[in-house]
């Protein structure tokens, strides 16, 4: 027995991806955000998506990119204020922007991922983040029904791999990866390292590998992976 | 082990594509392991928390932190992961699991399984074997054609509690190859020695049989 | 700023539990399983407790001599076939016996871990295993709600500790401890070794230190931990 | 920083007790861990997964895979660990986050915070502030007393969408020191200079003060 060798070439781990489909990308800020797969999907120009990402990082940087080539038709995230152009979009009505508070996105990511219908929170009652979902009580209290998320796609941003996709994440890179790891159909990783197996330890890895179908191999980090000067 | 169950077994194992992540139950499942080709792709899941099982250690190599959800003592390869036990079945859920293989008391012919409760004299839970019989993409079934008195296991109905409904595609048996199909259990193909005739007088639902040759494993 | 302290004597750690008490204990067959932390709560004596574990372990080991001590009232679980003593208890309605599939149960301590509810499932529907429980529809298709598991007390067993609590668990002892950690109102973990801060890498810690309230030293393993020889 | 609100931040870090876990909020929150004494027992939490935040750093010694929630690059102590966004806001739902500073744009008397929109001007989502409100067992406002048009931030009843209902148990302000009570809201302490009748006018809200003399910070 030997584990599979998923590395791929990222043209061909991108064009997997249709039109129309539901793409989760992992990062909170810079740290995690997979810029190079990013690149890639608006180079090949996949329209009408469904992005799903705790934020819309800032001018000129990943999920911003997807927004300027008008390739997003709705994004679920839980804060975009550092990027004036999907406030302008949402504003005009030509983003359809969804909110969630940040630990009920990572649950219902987790959720999709670990394959249940919903989890059951009591998270943003008095606000208009709970309006419109379904409610059920619970042991005498009221609880709302946050469904589960999944996607066609996750694409990560792991600091080390190894071929059958076995992940680690650096410091806060982690965020949101393992989660939409889970939770995807399609799930590719971008690598700054990629080991041969045996190369992680198996008590040190953040995604096991059956999650993952691509690795990608980053030939060299763009200057978006680097420390944010403002 | 008998000749038969060797080659039962033998044959569940080309059941195994490429590439796969597998997880094979307590018993004859696990034996299927030992009829894979060497440096054949495939990652192997136990649901005690890891992917890629390795070889089983006898207790003088073993390390007394890793087992399978069996109990025995098992090893990693390179590319081998541990993780909890919500990860574990979020895998099996989720759909990442291509295959399981399970042991039976019963099979019925709509592909219902119940192999967790012997009424009145075995019920000490399920374990994770409800989670894979229902979740698994593909499940196939490993058992011996009748039990110890000659009782089919191959059923129109199963008198037994059911693990999961409708789950079961495949089963492997000593004397042939099932599939569960919409229209009842369908033979493919039969044990070397063994008749179509000797199949169907030992399976207590209607068998459809294929017209000419029929394969022999 | 430094990181507490939690390193605790086992005797005052243990005697935190009250009779009565919901106990979580982690493990799966031998790995994982706090041996010691055992003893010393069939040595203290609380009576009438709930126990909440994947299984019953084997005979005289674990939750065995919490069972022939008659401390359990309750016992949730997912399997018991290796105990024969859970098993005729059960049989004679002394030990009342929940079974949950195994990964259902990992899902609601997990979320009593997480603060929530319940999660939504659609396990054992053809099984007894999901009768009596709450249904919701979802999405046009049945769903089955899992309340969440908290305990009193969350007995762990790690590989490795720090002072501070983090954890590390070795290989397939695993399991349920992590869960069972964020899960407990009073979180006592034994460790083989127990580092200053620092001494496990951020990014291999697998359970936070915040979870836990009370680290134990083990100064010794007895053979319970040992490979069974059958 | 002005004097003024310095003395507040400072205030504001003898909240925490050894032992804690604690989650500094954006803005002045985050300048409360400047004012904790050397080698005191704390653990900082920030959302985006790291407990035990240390110092933040340059942009020349950053690690660029290391930020707080803020976005502030920071640093690791001894004993600090990495999450993901899933066990990060378990800690926070599960009652594991012992105090939470946050900033507000309004906070009522009872204990109402709004802090995430400014219909029609401010609406970038919340991200993790609505569960660190509703669910640290301690939740601190930390806020200038009025905003710069001079508008009272401490009201009767909040005008604007609520953040989480009766969640503030007690505001540090650059006058004063006031604790959320079952009566209303109720002045501890004043700042240096500041007398009782001045923070009564800058509250739009009644504001019961002590008998005798008041505590100045």
């Amino acid at each position: 027995m030997r584990l599979p060798d998923k590395t791929t070439a990222i043209e061909e781990a991108i064009a997997r991806i249709p039109d129309g489909a539901t793409v989760m990308l992992g990062g909170f800020g810079v740290p995690g955000t997979p810029f190079t797969l990013i690149r890639e999907l608006v180079r090949q120009g996949q329209k009408n998506l469904t992005v799903i990402k705790n934020d819309a990082n800032e001018k000129g940087m990943g999920v911003d990119h997807l927004l300027a080539s008008g390739q997003v038709a709705r994004l679920v995230t839980t804060h975009i204020g550092l990027n004036p152009r999907a406030v302008a979009l949402k504003n005009a009505g030509s983003l359809d922007v969804e909110f969630c508070a940040q630990g009920i996105l990572a649950e219902r990511v987790r959720a999709g991922g670990a394959g249940l219908k919903a989890v059951v929170a009591d998270i943003g009652l008095d606000t208009d983040l709970a309006r419109g979902k379904p409610r059920i009580e619970l042991g005498g209290a009221v609880g709302v029904v946050e469904t589960a998320l999944r996607a066609d796609a996750a694409l990560l941003h792991a600091g080390r791999a190894d071929t059958f996709g076995n992940l680690r994440y650096a410091a806060t890179a982690r965020n949101f990866n393992p989660l939409m790891a889970m939770a995807g159909d399609l799930v590719i990783a971008e690598a700054e390292i990629v080991l041969p197996p045996g190369g992680l330890a198996p008590e040190d890895i953040h995604t096991p590998g059956p999650f993952v179908d691509h690795v990608v191999r980053l030939a060299h980090l763009s200057e978006e992976y680097g420390v944010v000067r403002r | 082990m008998s000749d038969a169950r060797t080659r039962m077994v033998a044959r569940a194992a080309r059941e195994i594509a490429p590439g796969m992540v597998v997880n094979l139950g307590i018993g004859l499942p696990s034996r299927v392991v030992d009829h894979l080709p060497p440096r054949f792709p495939v990652c192997l899941h136990t649901e005690n928390g890891l992917s890629g099982v390795g070889p089983t250690l006898p207790p003088d190599s073993a390390d007394r932190n890793l087992i399978d959800a069996g109990g025995a003592y098992v090893s990693t390869v390179p590319g081998s992961a541990f993780f909890d036990s919500a990860v574990s079945f979020a895998l099996v859920r989720s759909g990442r699991l291509d295959l399981t293989m399970l042991g039976a008391f019963e099979v019925s012919q709509a592909g219902d399984l119940a192999n967790w409760i012997i009424p009145g004299r075995f019920s000490p839970g399920a374990g994770g074997g409800i989670e894979l019989a229902q979740k698994a993409r593909r499940v196939a079934v490993l058992t011996m054609h009748t039990d110890r008195d000659g009782t089919p296991k191959l059923v129109a109905d199963c008198s037994m509690p059911l693990t999961a409904r409708g789950c079961v595609s495949r089963v492997f048996t000593d004397l042939a190859v099932i599939d569960v199909t919409p229209a009842g259990f369908a033979l493919r193909e039969v044990a070397q020695g063994v008749t179509p005739e000797q199949v169907i007088a030992a399976t207590a639902a209607p068998l459809a049989v294929p017209d000419g040759d029929i394969v022999v494993f």
